[in-house]
């Protein structure tokens, strides 16, 4: 039980974040959402007795809750950007329709085959697949370089999550070597929005359109 | 020494010649380290894998996740050979351009050179990794590292295509992530306890796999690795990134980076091959192939990058490769990705000069090539013709299979798709390359004379009008 | 080693010689002609050996073309057609080194390097017993055509030219590369000799093979490319382009269809329909053109058309087995080949020649020349009579060989058949009458009356190697007429006419020089002459729909009606075709083109949610499945 | 040998008598008294002897042209068959006769442009014009007949003897008349072409002429009577097979029947020039298709005859 509310909130935190347009917001709200996902982690190695997973319970914590979110943190600051506009649809009417995808996403996890090892894990996918949605939802709707890294560290959670409870978590290296290239990903990004803001004096992507056919 | 310390040098030296680069200040120093570093490799490999190419031997077993193919020999020594001499050219470009005064930081080209290093030593690793797991974070590896040299010019435009590149290609490889997901949940519903990513045994259990997820996991795979190798519609990235890289680094993107995604298609495709599913996931490839080969070649018809036109024309050889996965061909996959990296290094190289020599890369800026420099002219006429199958240049040969097979195996609408493609994008590139080589020369600078040349293009070309006529069954059948 | 293969040997090493001997220094610039001529004596020799003894070769490794190896075999028609190519090659030769050598020395030697390959090709084209070797030695010869299409003046006009040129040669290989591949599948296998046509399962790859042939022969509505390319190209390579290139795709349908004895009657309907429709077409588009290379290009499709028209006739023949005809049919067919190679090439270099001496090949701007030209004149007079096959020079040795057939045919009971032959014989006549009109208006407007132009005026007679050339071809285009039954006393009134002409007219002495009649209104302008434009009204008036012809004029004074001051009037033509099927086609494809570009708009966003559409569709598509 | 005779007179004398024949009798139709029957011998026997005026421009092609002519008109006239008579040179089928018109008229236009008169090159632009209108029933006119007979060889298809087929006398009769029109246009007479005058809008052969004086004009003329008489006489001859059943089989009598149809032709032809006003230009084809369409009644006549 516990471990469907630990899960199920982090889905929400990421509903929560597609809320505001604060980027300093949604930054925390990924960051509870990542602490959650490392605590359903920790609870996941008790279960199951893996030894393993408390390692990436750790990793997860280090490098996402604290790293990537105060790097972003850090970030923001320098750049000196604090609000999202959004592009298309409104916060409040996106946040909305990511409890749909919610929603929507648990119906799609009932279309799956469950490992039946824990009745509660099915909520994991229910859980991971949201969060892969709402990422991607979050990438369409904001403007910021900074909220798409934002969507896409969602989506990625989403896929861990998605890992942990459907395929009871991958190999270790291969988890590490993931977050290894997530994290390298992210530092790329950030120096990217570094010199996004430095060369264009904005890091508003809809304004990068002058590649075109 | 063992072949298995040679195997392990020629990965090593990449990485100690990317440290070293990195740490010298001067440019030509670390060129030189670099370039020597790649060719070395080269070598190294090419003592390890020709014997095992020539024989009866399958695999190549280093460790429990380093195995190699002889398909994936042959993609080593291809990657490798195309990296080396886009390096090699890479050096004379970018002296041609501290002339120009283009650059300004020296230490900026050891970094360049630095992360093809690395990027090179992260393609190698896709094609040997034995893990699906392994596979995606070389791929992922590949695409932020390249993302450094789409980077190395640190203009508006270079910026703008780095940023879609690493965000397109970044969710792209999320998608393929979640799919190796799906393919290792679906092990273990009966097939391995406690399931498994490695690609021998997802082979060899392929039948016993859960078909849903192997499915989707599939479906999953195949947009992400496609996002990386550019299958319409999901190439939006590609144009941008080849266009605003340094010449070189285009030509490596196009010409390896472009088949390590497709190798990761194939690998993913072949573990499906036995399952229930196998034959729509071929249909799948071979659609998705023929939709980007009628695509890139409209595509082609109106363009206004010099860079951009080459971009497309990769995508469309894509498409093609893609063809050829999706007919399970493994000996055509790899030659059409062989004739094409060739043409390819060779075209972004003439470009590189042409972009130097004209100051642009605006087709309709560029004209009067043939009375400017009649030999780029004559090399870019001559790719240009290669690169849309025509003979006697190799992709003749290689899509001339491809499209028999497509026939043998009763795809007579792909076979009448590809031709007509393949006209298509002929006649378009023949009238971009017509505009470009006659007319006026607008050129005020005499910068002319001063750009050095060197003959890998035309050895290229050369090598690829040789292909041409060595090409035979018995040196292809092997490799699987 | 036969002779046969030393000769080939021979030729392969001495045209290998030629193009190495292309980079020697300026001062050795007769190597490059006579080693031409050296590599097309050794041609001859072996076309002729391999008549008796034929060719047939196997290139081991390690040369492999991926799926077959180098293979190459020839046959009668394909040693005949050797002979011919080298034939044409020494006046080719002797023509182009006096040609081109005013040019710098570049566009010289690409010029020369650019004709070996092409010939090279050409002649290797037909001896190719695969079908990947074929395609390869095909692409080559085309692209080396295009290559000199565009060797004159590397201007937008000629890049055009060759654009035009090598997407319709693109898109003929396409046909032909799709119906080889069809080939395949129904006879597995690439050989050519084992493909046998005729059957209901190849009937695919014979519409597409011969789709392919048309439109590299340049038959309607194919021809749109021909015009230009004709043009555009140096004289010598638009004669062997019009008098060799257009034939490979017909030779190679005869040795498809009518060599493996297949008689699919819908290829020979295809054959004689496009043929008479192009042998109009072609002489109508003739006639109204001012453009002298465009003239004989536009004459190329006619004539190609007639042989087309031939080749599906005695197609038709063969499925009724009509023996007797199709092998007087046949003949007809190869004869017209060669002489239309001959007389073709003649005029062409005659184009050259003149285009050489007075910069122009407009035929408004010339005139006069008879007399700067004598030599010329006569040649060209020569070819045009046999162009438009006047007895008894070849031209008409060959049209009427196709008569004969053609009423013999005629004369069958099957009265579809007798139809058919009496429409194709009513086709040929008017095609015959009007080339007669295109070419005395390109001689008379040309050669005759006064200089248009100061160009034509201070032309001077070319020298002598320009003439040898030409009266090499001359003399071929008689020599069949001399030897031609139907002739024979023709020649005695032709003699008798000299004679009269040399020995009694001449002496006469009450002679008195005067200009030209001009209703006692003081001398004529050379302005004051026909053009070619008037002389080609009242026949282009008669086809003006096809030709989209239009009369503008424009009257200007006080009073315009009885005292105009100035009077312009222009005269336009412009293939219906060209303006209502190829234009809208080309616009078509590239808005298409523009369409698919805005796909690519430059947002991320956008881009994100293609790929999101993607993996929806892919899903929900594997799923449904 | 008595046949060599009778066409060395007949090429002698029948062409110019024929041309004064008609004058005469167009004279006659006109109320006038007319030049004597003779009057084209001395016309061409006066020019024979006068100054020819040659122009500055022209090459010999102009007077070459002229002459080759004559000599293909010669020719023709010398190979035709004339009844039971075998010609004197053999072997000359139809398309060799059609190619060998195309040829006379592709010298007269070459030399009416010779000279760069803007007169002669119009007419020679309206020949070429009327030719390529007036080839295929000439063509078809003469198919016909081959048809019926199973060869194209102009003796073979006219020889009296061996036309078995005359019991189509339709074939001969539609040939005829299609002959009979296509002379007309040929020979550039009444609704085409006005002879008589010499305003440019209206001559076709006139105006090639124009250039022409002395000799040259006399071989000119002389050409031009021997066309008449070559169609004349085919047109005859068809309508002679046509009734060949009424006729007796007498050589000598048909020859003399021939000779007096050619009269009787130029007689209708005196008269139907001094009925018909000459046609508009462009109503010219609207004529012309009336010769083609006589040409394919026969062919299709033939056809019919033979199934």
């Amino acid at each position: 039980m516990i471990f469907t509310l630990l899960i199920l909130s982090s889905a929400i935190m990421a509903v929560l974040m597609v809320g505001t347009g604060q980027v300093r917001s949604n930054i925390i709200f990924y960051s509870f959402q990542t602490l959650l996902i490392a605590l359903t982690t920790c609870v996941f190695a008790y279960v199951e007795n893996e030894h393993k997973h408390y390692i990436l319970a750790l990793v997860i914590f280090i490098v996402k809750t604290m790293g990537l979110s105060l790097f972003l943190l850090w970030l923001t600051k320098r750049i000196g950007t604090a609000r999202d506009t959004g592009t298309f649809l409104p916060h409040p009417l996106a946040m909305h329709l990511s409890v749909l995808l919610l929603i929507f996403a648990q119906i799609l996890s009932c279309q799956l085959p469950h490992l039946s090892k824990l009745e509660d894990f099915s909520a994991g996918g229910t859980a991971g697949i949201s969060l892969i949605l709402t990422g991607i939802l979050f990438m369409l709707t904001r403007r910021l370089a900074i909220s798409q890294v934002l969507g896409f560290l969602t989506m990625e959670n989403g896929i861990f999550l998605f890992a942990l409870t459907q395929a009871s978590g991958m190999p270790l290296f291969v988890e590490m070597g993931i977050f290894l290239d997530v994290f390298v990903a992210v530092m790329i990004s950030g120096l990217l929005i570094f010199r996004i803001k430095h060369s264009f004096e904005h890091i508003d992507v809809t304004l990068l359109t002058s590649l075109k056919d | 020494m063992s072949l298995e310390t040679i195997f392990w040098s020629a990965f090593l030296l990449p990485l100690l010649g990317a440290l070293c680069a990195g740490l010298f200040s001067r440019s030509s120093l670390s060129g030189i380290c670099a370039i020597v570093s790649s060719w070395m490799s080269l070598i190294l490999l090419t003592y390890v894998l020709l014997p095992f190419l020539q024989s009866d031997k399958t695999v190549l077993f280093f460790s429990s996740l380093i195995v190699c193919s002889k398909l994936s020999a042959a993609f080593l020594l291809l990657t490798v050979l195309v990296v080396a001499t886009a390096l090699t050219q890479s050096y004379l470009f970018f002296q041609n351009e501290f002339k120009d005064g283009k650059l300004h930081q020296q230490k900026h080209i050891c970094w360049f050179y630095s992360f093809s290093l690395l990027f090179l030593l992260a393609m190698m690793s896709v094609f040997v990794s034995e893990n699906l797991g392994t596979l995606w974070i070389s791929v992922e590896a590949t695409s932020l590292l390249s993302a450094g040299l789409v980077y190395f010019s640190r203009t508006n435009h270079a910026i703008e295509a780095t940023w879609k590149y690493l965000i397109i290609c970044s969710v792209g490889i999320a998608f393929a992530l979640l799919g190796t997901i799906f393919i290792f949940a679906s092990s273990q519903y009966g097939a391995v306890e406690g399931g498994s990513l490695s690609f021998a045994i997802l082979e060899a259990k392929s039948a016993l796999l859960q078909p849903l997820l192997l499915k989707l996991g599939f479906i999953f795979c195949l947009v992400g690795y496609g996002t990386k190798s550019g299958v319409f519609p999901l190439h939006s990235w590609l144009p941008d990134a080849h266009s605003e890289a340094p010449a070189p680094a285009s030509a490596m993107l196009s010409a390896s980076l472009l088949n390590c995604a497709l190798f990761a298609i194939f690998k993913v495709l072949k573990i499906t091959n036995l399952s229930s599913c196998g034959i729509s996931c071929d249909r799948a490839c071979l659609w998705a192939g023929v939709i980007t080969v009628l695509a890139a070649s409209f595509f082609l018809i109106k363009q206004h990058g010099l860079k951009r036109l080459w971009a497309y024309s990769s995508i469309e050889n894509v498409g093609l490769m893609m063809v050829a996965i999706g007919l399970g061909s493994a000996p055509i996959f790899f030659l059409q990705a062989l004739n094409h990296s060739i043409v390819k290094v060779s075209l972004f190289c003439t470009a590189g000069n042409i972009i130097q020599i004209c100051g642009t890369k605006e087709l309709s800026h560029i004209s009067g090539l043939l009375k400017i420099s009649p030999l780029n002219a004559a090399l870019l006429l001559l790719g240009g013709l290669a690169v849309t199958g025509t003979p006697p240049f190799g992709t003749f040969i290689s899509e001339w299979m491809l499209l028999s097979l497509s026939v043998e195996r009763h795809f007579a609408v792909v076979a009448v798709i590809i031709l007509v493609s393949l006209t298509i994008a002929f006649i378009a590139i023949i009238y971009h390359i017509g505009r470009m080589l006659i007319g006026n020369v607008r050129i005020e600078k005499t910068n002319i004379t001063s750009i050095k040349y060197s003959a890998i293009p035309l050895l290229l070309i050369i090598v690829s009008v040789a292909l041409c006529f060595v090409i035979r069954p018995e040196l292809l059948g092997e490799i699987k | 080693m036969t002779l046969t293969e030393i000769f080939a040997v021979a030729t392969l090493a001495s045209i290998t010689l030629t193009q190495l001997s292309v980079f020697l220094p300026g001062k050795y610039r007769l190597v490059t002609p006579t080693l031409f001529c050296l590599s097309a004596l050794f041609g001859m020799a072996f076309s002729i050996f391999s008549l008796s003894s034929p060719l047939n070769f196997v290139l081991h490794s390690p040369v492999f073309l991926g799926l077959m190896p180098v293979q190459f075999a020839s046959n009668c028609l394909s040693s005949a057609f050797c002979l011919l190519l080298c034939l044409l090659l020494l006046p080719f030769a002797l023509f182009s080194q006096s040609y081109i050598k005013t040019k710098n020395s570049l566009e010289t030697r690409f010029f020369w390097l650019t004709s070996g390959l092409f010939v090279l090709s050409m002649g290797s084209v037909l001896l190719s017993s695969n079908a990947i070797l074929f395609l390869i030695l095909w692409e080559v010869m085309s692209l080396s055509s295009a290559a000199l299409v565009a060797s004159e003046m590397f201007t937008r006009n000629t890049a055009r030219a060759a654009l035009i040129y090598l997407s319709a040669t693109r898109v003929a290989t396409a046909l032909i590369a799709g119906g080889f591949l069809a080939a395949y599948y129904s006879f597995k296998s690439w050989n050519f000799c084992d493909w046998h046509f005729g059957g209901t399962n190849s009937l695919l790859a014979e519409i597409l093979i011969t789709l392919g042939c048309l439109i590299k022969s340049g038959i309607w509505p194919f021809h749109i490319w021909l015009p230009y390319a004709y043009q555009a190209a140096p004289a010598p390579s638009a004669a062997l382009m019009s008098g060799l290139m257009g034939k490979v795709p017909i030779i190679i349908l005869i040795q498809f269809f009518l060599g493996h004895s297949s008689h699919s009657l819908f290829i020979a309907y295809i054959l004689i329909v496009l043929g008479a429709i192009s042998t109009l077409w072609g002489v109508i588009f003739s006639l109204v053109q001012n453009d002298l290379k465009k003239i004989l290009a536009y004459s190329s499709v006619e004539n190609l058309g007639m042989i087309t028209l031939t080749l599906g006739i005695c197609q038709l023949c063969k499925h009724y087995p009509l023996d007797g005809v199709a092998s007087v049919l046949f003949a007809a067919l190869l004869f017209h080949i060669f002489n239309h190679a001959i007389f073709k090439s003649l005029l062409f270099l005659g184009a050259g020649a003149i285009y050489k001496q007075t910069r122009t090949s407009n035929i408004n701007e010339l005139g006069g020349l008879s007399r700067n030209m004598p030599g010329t004149f006569l040649f060209f007079l020569i070819g045009g009579a046999a162009l438009c096959s006047l007895p008894p020079l070849n031209g008409f040795c060959s049209k009427w060989l196709i008569y004969e057939g053609l009423f013999k045919l005629a004369l069958n009971k099957d009265i579809t058949l007798c139809v058919i032959a009496l429409l194709v014989i009513l086709v040929l006549i008017i095609a015959g009458a009007l080339s007669l009109a295109t070419v005395s208006k390109t001689i008379s407007i040309v050669f005759s009356g006064r200089p248009r132009t100061k160009h034509s005026g201070q032309a001077t007679e070319c020298d002598f190697a320009i003439n040898l050339s030409q009266g090499i071809l001359a003399v071929l285009c008689i020599l069949p007429g001399l030897f031609c039954v139907q002739s024979k006393y023709l020649w005695i009134s032709v003699l008798f006419a000299i004679i009269f002409y040399a020995g009694f007219l001449k002496q006469n002495k009450q002679r008195k020089i005067y200009s030209t009649w001009e209703c006692g209104f003081g001398a004529l302008s050379s302005r004051m002459q026909q053009t070619s434009e008037s002389f080609s009204q009242p026949i282009a008036v008669f086809f003006s729909p096809l030709l989209r012809y239009k009369i503008v004029a424009e009257i200007t004074g006080k009073d315009r009606r009885h005292f105009p001051e100035r009077v312009k009037t222009e005269q336009s033509t412009q293939s219906v075709l060209e303006a209502k099927v190829y234009t809208p086609l080309v616009v078509f494809v590239s808005a298409l083109g523009r369409h698919i570009n805005r796909l690519q708009a430059g947002s991320i966003h956008i881009y994100l949610s293609y790929l999101l559409l993607t993996l929806i569709t892919l899903i929900c598509l594997e799923l449904v499945w | 040998m008595v046949s060599y005779i009778v066409y060395s007179i007949m090429i002698l004398i029948l062409p110019l008598l024929l041309m004064g024949f008609l004058q005469k009798i167009k004279a006659k139709l006109q109320n006038r008294i007319g030049a004597p029957l003779l009057q084209p011998f001395f016309n061409v026997l006066k020019l024979w002897n006068k100054t020819q005026i040659l122009s500055e421009d022209a090459s010999f092609l102009f007077r070459f042209g002229i002459l080759l002519n004559f000599c293909i008109a010669t020719y023709l006239i010398l190979s035709v068959p004339w009844l039971n008579f075998s010609p004197m040179i053999m072997g000359l089928d139809l398309f060799l006769l059609v190619y060998l018109l195309a040829a006379a008229r592709f010298f007269n236009i070459l030399s009416a442009l010779d000279t760069g008169s803007p007169f002669g090159a119009f007419s020679g632009s309206r020949e070429a014009a009327l030719s390529f209108l007036v080839e295929p029933s000439l063509v078809l006119c003469l198919l016909a007949p081959g048809l019926l007979i199973n060869s194209n060889v102009m003796s073979e298809m006219f020889a009296f003897k061996t036309a078995v087929n005359s019991d189509n006398p339709a074939v001969w009769i539609f040939a005829s008349l299609g002959l009979f029109i296509t002379a007309l246009v040929e020979l550039s007479r009444m609704p085409v072409d006005d002879p008589n005058t010499h305003l440019e809008l209206t001559m076709v052969h006139e105006a090639m002429i124009i250039e022409a004086s002395g000799r040259n004009l006399a071989l000119c003329e002389y050409s031009y009577a021997l066309k008449l008489t070559l169609f004349f006489g085919l047109s005859v001859q068809c309508f002679l097979h046509a009734v060949s059943a009424f006729l007796p089989s007498n050589e000598w009598l048909t020859l003399f029947f021939s000779v007096i149809g050619m009269f009787f032709l130029a007689a209708v032809l005196a008269m139907l020039e001094t009925v018909l006003v000459k046609l508009k230009w462009t109503k010219c084809p609207d004529f012309i298709a009336y010769a083609l369409t006589m040409g394919m009644f026969a062919c299709i006549v033939a056809l019919r005859g033979r199934t």
